[in-house]
């Protein structure tokens, strides 16, 4: 007789287990305004991403179209990937001196896994990491990216 | 009554008399029967589509999500552009299936609603076939659909399909007791297995109420069963996705695996409409006693629409289940069947048995 | 048992090898040879009872590889690190551990894989993560022209 | 000696009633390219053989060409759900191996970082069992979830999974400035969420019946297989590398280690639900104490390890990482061993499903909490 009394109570715990369960998933069916989801494409004047989001590596200009980058190459000895080729060449300046400037900063954006590491190890804070996400392409290519805008010089004041 | 005037007999008598008298009898035959085909046919097709929509927004909302949004307003079209899909697939046929068995498959699964679906009375005089033994006749019919569902599984040449295959046999060979033994309650406390008699019953109150205890037990029971019978979660075993990929229809693509996936939203249909019928009045409005105004308010929504919020109802409940639950193991799903809904539905038979001969029901 | 008295009793029982202090913890260096003996007796000893293999992976030097087991206790919970050296590199054999600790069977096929070592009485010496046609990359002749890029 | 082959051969003969099922390289239930050669009979396993290597990516082959700093980013990938316990294990190995001691702040935030990471570990282990087990709305309960901790890990560090946070000498950024409110405000919500876990799941009487008894791992065995993490603290295994080897601000805080008894796949399921309990305690304790200082020390450019063989060991989300780094003096290490939980933990699948049927190997695997770079590297 116990073991019969077992029996129905084991049905009824275990109904009940069941009903909890539901209760759960009801409470989320008849809150829709809590809905989660975000419709994308259709959000994307709303949508602000973190100020720290590592989206790609630019390099800022000023008006004047100045950056900061000597090329100096230690943000090519910092990437893990080999994501950045620095390309340099000698100018004369006016003092006369041969010195080796920027000619072409270029990015792998393909090869990059947003590890921040050439953001840290550039001295002159010349690149940093930009908010795009939205990278897809019909065309690899278009991944190899020059940072350095053409006609852009460098700074004034920026050490070497 | 007032709801009488929703009665689809004046229509279905005068399509019949206009063509009695202009064709030969045995045309008529034929076109009434083309009629009523081509009916169920598009009634399936969209009733179908429309369910597998209904099924990805509920369980959308139960997750928090919104469900397909993109193709047309809210989503609607979605169902209909997987379905021009489906259709526009390939037929895949593996290289060393069972050619027949596996092309033969999908059409038995999706006849077995088609049949059933026959005597379920929608509205008032809105039913093809009306059996005395109408009950009967379903559950009889309904448990071929196993038959496709073991002969995909064996003639994929599969072993995910055939481990399938064979647990949705064990499952649904089981589960069919259960299914027949609760019937079998409702229709000792009706007296008849003509479908349209059981609703005429139901006039002055629904089985569910009339019957009250036993009916109750009968309605959980057939409710458990009628999932399980579907081959919906928690008892999705022939198909369970984490351990069998896809079970008895991973070989099939294109319309033969639309087949299956019509057929199981079908099914569910008709599981609903049965215990919309047997235990909730089929088409009959609700009313409480004797508010005659809150009755006849009742009595103004149609047939039809009372027929289907029933429907809906039970449906959302089935799929409040699957949105909830984890999936039982095969041994668990006959532990419940044979150690549980058995003895209760036994249990349950002798007390209506009880109820009826002393005339404890309302 | 604290570092200091393992590397007593470790030294006092093998005379033969070479205990001493690293950057963290004991190390022993075993011949290979007396390896299995050797581990089946640290494992037993009840006042060491290294019965928790930690990590156990090889290291390619120029003329020998080494296999490097990290020991721990979980009844006194002091940590060792084992080490034995194959005689060459170009058949390089050792003497299974498998028997002692189930876990190494797995790590010693992933060694065998990367570094070549094949473990005497291995019950099932397979590569795990590479087929036949690769060599064994983590020694440091392996050259690879089709899949590594160097800088 | 045993007779050597080059080639795998299936040892044991297939008997007459048993036939092979290939769960894997794609499957719903490996969570990633894991292929188990699976043995049954019926529904009944015989034997499960797991073959792993899909996804090997050479990363022990690839640090030996890196730097230290860079070496740290590679280490995102191995182990994802666990990114960061991973990166400070690097980190702290290094560290250890120059002497240098790193600012009270860094430990505090380092630790704070370990238990988020191991929170969100914890919440997709919890959705994908779900699934697994056939819950479906679980998995995005679970995701929902973790969508708060990656959003704080993007504000603090700019990325939500590979974060690349610590660095040898520190972390990379100091926290943002709404980092600690973030942080509580994700705490007073999940607290109130994680209940419904156990309504939805633990509770749930199919659940149970699934996993009660299910898989059963023996003390004896979880030692001998080095089975670590929740599944071996599941066993008896008392493994808990915050307590028997304390780093970062582990010494500083009170915090259990949730232990289990049975081992069976229920109480691994357990054991990870309390973990989730005990890391929020732990960020309480920390998050309001954060001593102000530096977020990192000065290291010089290029690092360079003195010549010695170093092991740091820290607790993953998934069991004991170690990190084995054996320098001869340069800036690149000469051999790098990663000891990854998930590959010792996964070998131990044949032994304990033995017998259960497949739906049960599915349980068994989705308590295990598998990361299959985890397990390739």
């Amino acid at each position: 007789m116990k073991s019969f009394f077992n029996y129905i109570a084991e049905i009824f715990s275990g109904v009940w287990t069941l009903l909890t369960g539901m209760k759960v998933t009801a409470k989320y069916f008849f809150t829709p305004w809590k809905n989660v989801t975000q419709q994308y494409p259709e959000n994307r004047d709303t949508l602000v991403m973190y100020d720290r989001f590592r989206g790609e590596v630019i390099m800022p200009h000023n008006d004047n179209n100045e950056h900061k980058c000597t090329g100096c190459g230690l943000c090519e000895n910092a990437c893990p990937n080999g994501s950045i080729e620095i390309i340099s060449k000698s100018i004369v300046n006016e003092e006369g001196k041969k010195k080796r400037i920027i000619d072409q900063h270029i990015y792998h954006l393909g090869m990059c896994t947003f590890c921040n590491l050439c953001v840290r190890a550039c001295p002159s804070d010349a690149i940093v990491m930009g908010q795009k996400f939205e990278h897809a392409h019909w065309d690899r290519s278009s991944f190899t990216k020059v940072l350095n805008l053409p006609g852009s010089k460098i700074m004034e004041g920026i050490k070497e | 009554m007032a709801f009488e005037k929703y009665d689809f007999t004046p229509i279905t008598q005068s399509i019949h008399q206009a063509l009695i008298e202009n064709v030969s009898p045995l045309l008529t035959t034929i076109i009434e029967w083309t009629i009523i085909g081509v009916l169920y046919l598009l009634f399936i097709a969209v009733f179908g589509l429309f369910l597998v929509y209904a099924e990805r927004k509920v369980c959308a909302a139960f997750q928090q999500r919104l469900g397909p949004m993109r193709v047309g307003p809210w989503g609607l079209l979605q169902t209909i552009a997987d379905f021009i899909k489906l259709l526009m697939k390939e037929l895949i046929t593996p290289k060393s299936v069972d050619k027949f068995l596996y092309n033969l498959a999908p059409f038995i699964v999706i006849i077995v609603p088609f049949l059933t679906i026959s005597v379920i009375p929608f509205a008032p005089g809105l039913q093809s076939l009306d059996f005395d033994i109408g009950i009967f006749f379903v559950t009889a019919v309904s448990s071929v659909g196993v038959i496709g569902v073991l002969l995909a599984g064996w003639a994929s040449n599969n072993k995910y399909s055939l481990i399938g295959g064979m647990r949705s046999g064990a499952q649904i060979v089981s589960y069919e007791l259960s299914v027949g033994m609760s019937l079998i309650t409702m229709v000792i406390l009706a007296g008849t297995m003509q479908v349209s008699e059981i609703v005429e019953l139901q006039r002055g109150g629904w089985f569910l109420f009339k019957g009250h205890i036993p009916a109750l037990i009968a309605f959980t029971v057939f409710v458990i069963a009628g999932t399980a019978e579907t081959n919906r979660g928690p008892f999705d075993l022939a198909e369970a996705e984490s351990e069998l990929t896809a079970g008895f229809h991973t070989e099939y693509s294109g319309i033969k695996f639309a087949f299956f996936f019509l057929a199981e939203y079908i099914n569910l249909f008709i599981v609903a409409a049965m215990a919309t019928i047997v235990f909730l009045g089929g088409w009959m409005p609700f009313h409480f006693g004797d508010w005659a105004a809150f009755n006849n308010v009742m009595d103004f929504i149609p047939g039809l629409v009372w027929f289907f919020l029933k429907v809906f109802g039970i449906i959302f409940l089935i799929m409040w289940f699957k949105w909830t639950f984890p999936r039982l193991r095969i041994d668990q799903i006959l532990t419940l069947e044979w150690k549980y809904l058995l003895p209760i539905n036994l249990f349950n038979i002798l007390l209506m048995a009880t109820m009826v001969l002393l005339g404890w029901h309302w | 048992m604290t570092n200091e008295q393992l590397i007593e009793q470790l030294t006092s029982a093998n005379p033969d090898a070479v205990v001493k202090q690293g950057s963290q913890y004991p190390e022993i260096t075993v011949a290979h040879d007396k390896l299995h003996a050797f581990m089946q007796n640290i494992k037993s000893d009840s006042s060491l009872a290294f019965d928790y293999l930690v990590c156990e992976t090889g290291v390619d030097y120029p003329t020998f590889i080494q296999v490097v087991y990290h020991l721990e206790s979980t009844a006194h919970r002091h940590f060792m690190v084992v080490k034995a050296n194959t005689e060459n590199r170009e058949t390089a054999t050792l003497d299974t551990v498998a028997d002692i600790w189930p876990t190494a069977e797995f790590h010693e096929c992933e060694i065998y894989d990367l570094l070549g070592i094949r473990f005497n009485n291995h019950p099932n010496l397979r590569r795990y993560f590479l087929d036949d046609t690769w060599g064994h990359p983590l020694r440091k002749d392996f050259h690879d022209d089709i899949h590594v890029v160097e800088r | 000696m045993a007779e050597f082959s080059e080639k795998y051969i299936v040892t044991d003969e297939i008997k007459a009633d048993e036939y092979l099922v290939n769960i894997g390289p794609q499957h719903p239930s490996t969570h990633g390219v894991l292929r188990l050669l699976t043995r049954l009979e019926g529904e009944i396993v015989h034997n499960v053989e797991p073959h792993i290597g899909y996804i090997h990516s050479g990363i022990e082959k690839m640090t030996e060409a890196l730097s230290y700093p860079q070496i740290v980013h590679l280490t995102d990938r191995m182990d994802y759900l666990s990114a960061h316990m991973n990166n400070e294990a690097v980190c702290l190995c290094v560290e250890n191996a120059l002497q240098v001691e790193v600012p009270e702040r860094v430990k505090y935030i380092r630790t704070i970082f370990d238990e988020l990471q191991r929170l969100a570990s914890h919440q997709l282990w919890w959705c994908a069992s779900g699934m697994d087990l056939g819950a479906l709305t679980a998995f995005f309960y679970g995701l929902r979830d973790r969508e708060d901790i990656l959003d704080i890990f993007e504000e603090t560090c700019g990325a939500r999974l590979t974060l690349n946070y610590s660095v040898p000498g520190g972390v990379m950024f100091d926290i943002h400035p709404n980092f600690q409110k973030s942080v509580k405000a994700f705490i007073t919500k999940f607290r109130k969420k994680l209940p419904e876990y156990d309504k939805l799941l633990t509770d749930n009487i199919i659940f149970q019946n699934r996993t009660k008894g299910v898989g059963v791992l023996s003390k004896e065995d979880a030692i001998a297989f080095g089975v670590t993490g929740p599944t071996g603290r599941a066993s008896g295994f008392s493994c808990d590398v915050r307590k028997h080897h304390p780093y970062s601000a582990y010494p500083y805080i009170k915090f259990d280690e949730k232990m289990g008894t049975d081992g069976d796949s229920f109480m691994r399921w357990k054991v990870r639900m309390d973990e989730m309990w005990e890391s929020m305690n732990i960020i309480e304790q920390l998050i309001d104490n954060i001593p102000e200082g530096d977020f990192a020390v000065k290291m010089k450019g290029v690092i360079k390890l003195p010549e010695g063989e170093f092991y740091q060991r820290v607790e993953s989300a998934r069991g004991e990482f170690g990190v084995y780094i054996v320098s001869d003096g340069k800036k690149n290490p000469y051999r790098v061993k990663f000891r990854s939980p998930g590959f010792s933990n996964l070998f131990t699948i044949n032994h304990i499903a033995k017998g259960w049927k497949i739906a049960d190997l599915v349980a068994i695997m989705a308590t295990f909490d598998l990361v299959i770079p985890d397990i390739d590297r």
